[in-house]
């Protein structure tokens, strides 16, 4: 029976050509209406050193990568060892690999049971016969797969045909014969694949993109025209993307000397009344912890892109984890309120950073968007109909209000009028040492009580006007789950499967972690009997930050969290479901 | 009354906060002269920016009438950028110390200089840290006993001079706060200038390095020779690690592309006299193209 | 009827001496064995602005300044305001004013009451005529309130001779001068000011000194012989102390360009075996926070000596406030343990500091001690006797651990042998990347699971081993106070004066904070009713630090937080205690 | 074996770590050069440290069988100064890219040049961020493009030879990975030179700037001349900015007092032949002293 969802594995290394695969793939499967998402990974080899691309491509809707793969290509063994823990394949799983590779390999190690398919194809001799050159060997596999496994033949050949049309005549030719000849060798083959066949209604086209270059698109739609940033991994894309298409829009692009400077930049241009961010990894955040306190101070709007990876210090750099959740609510000295906003896939990192500036020009405060490596570097399919948000304008102050101008004028809301360079009248001079409402530096126990209060007074709003949360699953359910984050996608699919075997299972992700929904989560609270809150960081950052507020429900608590480096599964979701329904029968009683 | 109308006065510039600075501080001495440069240009207090990081020194933006930024320590440049960057259109000028722009913000000034950012940077030096009491700065003679140097300093000193024509400034200039009128024309000629000017002015500190700074410095005093020829480096570096003279006055100005108007030629370049681009049109950059 | 506590304020501007005056009498009471607390304030002129002192004596034991002053001296109104709110003064305070200032003075808004004593003092003539120079005016008030009330003015002559014995002779006889014109106009005062004669029986000297100067000499007594930091106000006197005596004991001090330097040369210095600290306050602390995290990956032993100031950004530079806490736990990338301890008076800062390096170097992780502006400038009595410590030193690998030598080892406390440069054999490469147990570079998920756990599994060892608390009041206390670092002394005070009124109250003060001593806590909680928790810090960092991993009294909890810029006092305390002993008395059931 | 017995060749230095670069890449040369140099001066690993920050270049410790600390991006010379100061007795040699040691690592570079810190760097100049994927870096020239400029860097170049000199270097060299022998002299001259030695290294990067640059520099290249006189900041001042040319060897060399040698002569000054005191003595001179 074909089926709707699958998951390939490509792994090589350098000059294997599996990241073009990987992408040739995603782009016929987008371009199919197919949803897709595709992840790569390579070893410490800076090129030339393995690497693999996982893509899965479904009908139905997707959430996060599978975490077993259907079909798995090796061109050498000694390459796939790298990914050994972060590759596993599916029991029944198809895999090829070099017929000369002669390793030998234990199938357990990548999970594939007794009732694998291993398949030995001659890629490199293929290759050679076909197109004259190893390099081949990649085109050869797609028309392979493409063949047995139903993937959209046609526009992976268009793939091909792009790719090579600006080379020579003859390379182009070459490769359509490899392509030819992968399928020649999937027609030849007598095991019985149809099973594994990909049946799908094809749709519209959509669009391919990553979580940075999603982001960087949300900060152009936003408004924003200033962006300082000093490259870093996993966050660099955004300032690539940016430094393309800033200029276009009009806006600029410094990329600085460090994060102390890109920081810098982007407060001096957001005092000069111009919309800016920055973007960067948590090495680059905790440098900037000192400012950001300063853009509490001087209640100046700025985004601040943070992209998570492995810490502390250097850690895992290409990998995803959730541990700047701390630095980001509390790294600086004194009491420096800010917003911390999360996407949860590559969709949300056009939103929030929409939703980021418009907080930060709204309630003139920093705004730190937490996306982590996993989503803002796997490509993923969108539509275009869901980008689109609402975008808000600083405001000017009435003119009534320049007449002795109070910069940090209290209100109701701890908003203030403000002004910028170019504005007659509206001139002020401001600090990073408390001060009065005119912005004058001042010492005074009073005044500094005061100004805290309306500081922190924005954060009322901000939560009454910004709830951007997912919830799924029941509205009566029996465990309710909480994360953040990349988590999200394993969790949104295990709640489905649970809700699809009628297990009563809920989920609720907030996209606004600091100032917490609250109020809905204590509903979402109120409804379920077991809590279960999952992340990945070792030292629970979110769960302990949830209990400087929070009342988690007392013995119904569950706390799953684990270090970075892989991925969330699936699997070790549903592991935990599995243990907190039997609890959540045998106790009625609601929770909180 | 019209902006153009307006005639601005040395004493248009004054905010009605009062210097937190000693009696006899240098930095008054540079704060007017500020002020009579604004005037002599006549700028618009509300298209101009005065920004500084943190120091005693870095005080002065509280005390001028335009829009204004006490930032924190050594950042001052950092947040410049942004402002003329963002803004072209604005006067942007910078303030702080030796601590503040040649310890702490020793990597801003060098890079800002390199990117001939067309901004104005005044560096305050007095050769302490005078804000913090009194400790070591860069440009604290080898051998002087401060509060964090018990038993002498240790390092030798830097000439921000040296290494602001060494990292790219293209209007390096040395001055006195003791001497008014000569400051004043450097500040005027180097918010002129289009491109990086920095102007390093001798500004005594009398709290923590004594009143006989103003002596020592008038006695050294002279002014840049006339037939100094500005545009060459290698004659504007013979005023550098000057030991029995301080040389004022302009030493080195050249014209270079400024740091805005390289990107203004990539947004040229980029638009290609095509208007800006729809969330949509670049959204659709990511269909696939097959 | 005399009393064995008076607090002195001395208020004027620069040229006054009020300095001088506060540390003659500060030095006076230290040499005859009284408790002296000194602190000063000053405007925010950098010199020559107004500056007022504030000198405690007391032949009882004394934990903080005094809420109020009971013998005021202005020199001129004018300087007086900048301290309104600062400086109050008894409601039957005696308040000596220069007779020239006909400025109206309103008694309520400094606190005195009907029954204060205004004594119009004309301060300048008597200088000019006894001294021949105004500048003698804080001499003369030396002589005129040593002999109202009894402070010791013998030492205070001697200290006058010892200040002006390095001038000229006549300038010293001008001084000697003056000082018996104010004793002279002392006796002259019809003004019976007996009851505030100070009693007391002298003793043998104590020592006079800051937190500052207190830490610094703890570092050079733990072994720490490489310091480098950037100056901040209010920690620069660590670096000043240590530039001058570092040398001397054969260390050295670097004044680095920044924080990231000052952080980065204690790494080194640690890497290359010797114990190392950087001094700093918040603003430092944020930059360095990259770096810390950097520690806690190559496990280095580090001390970071951070003195807290009011925020955030620049804040309120010269005034104290706990609202460091946060971004000492928390603000680093990733999950990076580390301890942090805080001193609660200046002997704390002695043994914190020694404490810090024997964890640091016990356990290979940074230590972060906070300190706040309040007890580290002030000046305090101290005796001798009290400032020993142990000091550990760090442990050189066994000769076998060198063969496959693991610097990363496995171990069940986590801490594994550590070599430096200099030991044959040692070599190792170390890196913040994620790194196996032979410090070789990984991205593995396993190995980084693994090696999280290991780092963090240091911190119950330590908890186990240091448990620098402190308790006040009896086991069966109805209301029990938490607090931490400078609120100590109110706090100590306030209890002392409950239990002799008869209340059951108690305090708990931690001095390491994290690993938090949680069972010696809870044990405190469950012989309390009522609980409250003080600290200065407007986003309550403290307790919701608490928060996170202990059960706080549901119902019974009171949390007693505001921002700092104003110590915290003793009537603050009792207010509190007021308040929580009746919910205490209605209640009855045990806590916990 | 005892310390004194052992004889170290090049490969003695060799750690059971596969370098990550790629193939061709001029670090490579870096490393040979360096592990060469060590030998000829015979130094002892347990006396040797080996530092850098973060990039391509700054794994270069994990193959150096010595003690070694490959730290965070832009630091390893702070932490140099650590490890220099508290233990004189060490050799340290620090290692890193264009972007670590001038973008964010700028400021230590100038001010431990200043100081004159008995270590040597080598700055493995690649004209790009080699780890990050190819970001324009300080020396990326003005046009290039990359990633991180697809209009083209925007920037003028930094030249870390004029840097050196003018910031206070008493060592600096021009060095290309190309030339292993002219190289390895330079580094082991540099690691005999008592001061701060600075080795400018010209180090392909075949992946983001492409094979051509072997070319490109072997072109330019030529060997500083024979009547060079190194002791001449001015004369060493005319190999700066080379359009070109590129000048190989020792450019610059003079020696002054280390930072090292400074704080000795202060620990001798403070101790005045008296043994150190003991907690005690320190503070007992707290006592009032009436
Ligand atoms: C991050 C940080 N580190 C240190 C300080 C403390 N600090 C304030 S001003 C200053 C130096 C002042 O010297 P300078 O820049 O020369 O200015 P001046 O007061 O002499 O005009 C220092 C070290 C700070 N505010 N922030
Ligand atoms: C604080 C911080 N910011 C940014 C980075 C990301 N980063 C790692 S290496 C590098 C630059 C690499 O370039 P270079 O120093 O020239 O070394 P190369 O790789 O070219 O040898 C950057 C930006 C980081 N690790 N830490
Ligand atoms: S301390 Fe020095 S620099 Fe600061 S205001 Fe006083 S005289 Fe000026
Ligand atoms: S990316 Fe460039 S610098 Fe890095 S290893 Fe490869 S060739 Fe060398
Ligand atoms: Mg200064
Ligand atoms: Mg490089």
């Amino acid at each position: 029976m074909p089926r709707s969802d699958l998951t390939l594995a490509l792994v090589g290394s350098g000059g294997d050509g599996v990241i073009t695969m990987g992408d040739m793939i995603a782009q016929a499967g987008a371009s199919e209406g197919l949803n897709v998402i595709k992840v790569e990974a390579y070893g410490p080899q800076i090129r030339g050193g393995e690497s693999s691309t996982t893509v899965r491509v479904s009908g139905d809707e997707i959430f996060a990568q599978a975490d077993f793969v259907d079909i798995l290509v090796v061109f050498a063994w000694k390459d796939f060892a790298r990914f050994k823990s972060e590759i596993m394949v599916a029991p029944n799983a198809i895999i090829f690999s070099e017929a000369k590779d002669e390793t030998e390999v234990d199938g357990a190690d990548l999970g594939a049971g007794p009732e694998a398919t291993w398949i030995k194809v001659p890629f490199i001799e293929l290759a050679k016969e076909a197109a004259g050159t190893t390099l081949a060997k990649n085109i050869v596999t797609l028309g392979l797969v493409s063949e047995l496994f139903s993937l959209p033949q046609e526009p992976i050949r268009k793939a091909i045909v792009n790719k090579f049309s600006k080379k020579k005549a003859k390379v182009l030719e070459a490769n359509l014969k490899g392509f030819a000849a992968g399928i020649e060798f999937a027609k030849g083959l007598d095991t019985d694949l149809s099973d594994w066949r990909l049946e799908y209604t094809p749709g519209e086209p959509k669009l391919l993109m990553s979580g940075n270059e999603a982001a960087a698109v949300g900060a152009i739609h936003a408004g924003c025209r200033f962006f300082s940033g000093y490259p870093i991994t996993p966050s660099s894309e955004v300032l690539h993307f940016l430094s393309q298409w800033m200029p276009m829009v009009g806006g600029s692009v410094v990329q600085t000397e460090d994060e102390l400077a890109a920081i810098g930049g982007v407060l001096g241009a957001s005092f000069a009344g111009v919309k800016a961010m920055t973007a960067t990894s948590g090495p680059g955040l905790a440098l900037m912890t000192e400012m950001l306190g300063l853009a509490s101070m001087a209640e100046l709007p700025a985004v601040i892109f943070d992209v998570q990876r492995g810490g502390p210090s250097t850690g895992l750099p290409t990998k995803s984890e959730q541990s700047d959740l701390w630095q980001a609510l509390y790294g600086s000295h004194g009491d420096a309120p800010r917003v911390v906003l999360a996407p949860a896939d590559v969709e949300d990192c056009f939103h929030t950073v929409v939703d980021a500036f418009n907080i930060a020009e709204e309630y003139q405060i920093p705004v730190i968007v937490l996306s982590d490596q996993n989503i803002a570097q796997r490509s993923e399919t969108l539509s275009m109909l869901t980008l689109s948000h609402e975008v808000k304008e600083r405001v000017t102050p009435a003119a009534g209000e320049l007449e002795d101008y109070k910069r940090y004028k209290e209100t109701p809301t701890g908003v203030s009028p403000m002004t910028w360079p170019g504005i007659e009248g509206g001139q002020y001079q401001t600090n990073g040492l408390e001060h009065d409402e005119y912005g004058k530096p001042t010492s005074m126990f009073l005044v500094h009580e005061k100004m805290n209060a309306k500081r922190y007074r924005k954060l009322r709003p901000i939560r009454d006007e910004f709830h951007f949360i997912r919830r799924y699953g029941p509205d009566d359910a029996d465990v309710g789950i909480l994360c953040w984050g990349s988590s999200k996608g394993p969790v949104k699919e295990a709640v489905q499967r649970a809700n699809a075997r009628g297990e009563k299972v809920a989920a609720f992700v907030p996209q606004v972690l600091y100032p917490f929904p609250k109020h809905e989560f204590e509903e979402f609270l109120k409804e379920i009997k077991e809590f279960i809150v999952i992340e990945l960081s070792y030292s629970a950052q979110f769960y302990k930050y949830l209990r400087t507020f929070l009342e988690l429900p007392e013995g119904h608590t569950n706390i799953v969290k684990r270090s970075g480096g892989k991925n969330l599964t699936v699997h070790e979701v549903e592991e935990e479901i599995k243990k907190a329904l039997p609890q959540a029968s045998t106790k009625r009683e609601v929770l909180v | 009354m019209s902006a153009t109308e307006t005639v601005f006065k040395p004493g248009s510039y004054k905010t009605d906060l009062k210097p937190v600075w000693c009696p006899g501080c240098g930095d008054f001495g540079v704060l007017n002269a500020l002020y009579r440069a604004m005037a002599k240009l006549q700028l618009e207090p509300w298209n101009t920016v005065v920004l500084s990081g943190i120091g005693c020194s870095s005080r002065l933006p509280g005390y001028v009438a335009t829009y204004g930024f006490n930032s924190v320590h050594g950042r001052g440049l950092t947040l410049a950028t942004g402002v003329k960057i963002s803004r072209p259109d604005t006067t942007v000028i910078v303030v702080g110390g030796d601590g503040d722009g040649m310890a702490i913000g020793g990597n801003h000034l060098m890079h800002t200089c390199r990117r001939n950012l067309d901004v104005t940077y005044i560096l305050m030096d007095n050769e302490i840290y005078g804000l913090t009491k009194g400790q070591t700065a860069p440009t604290t003679p080898t051998g002087d006993k401060t509060k964090s140097s018990f038993w002498g300093n240790p390092e030798p000193a830097v000439d921000p001079v040296e290494l602001a024509i060494a990292t790219g400034a293209t209007f390096v200039a040395r001055g006195y706060s003791g001497d008014m009128k000569m400051l004043t024309e450097l500040i005027q000629r180097g918010i002129e200038h289009h491109g990086f000017s920095f102007i390093n002015v001798l500004s005594p500190c009398v709290t923590w390095r004594g009143e006989t700074q103003y002596g020592i410095i008038k006695e050294k005093l002279r002014s840049v020779p006339e037939d100094h020829d500005v545009t060459s480096r290698e004659a504007a570096m013979r005023f550098t690690r000057e030991k029995d003279v301080v040389t004022e006055g302009v030493l080195y100005e050249v014209h270079e592309p400024t740091f805005g108007d390289q990107l203004e030629a990539i947004r040229k370049k980029a638009q290609g006299g095509k208007p800006e681009p729809s969330t949509k049109e670049i959204l659709k950059t990511f269909y696939p193209t097959l």
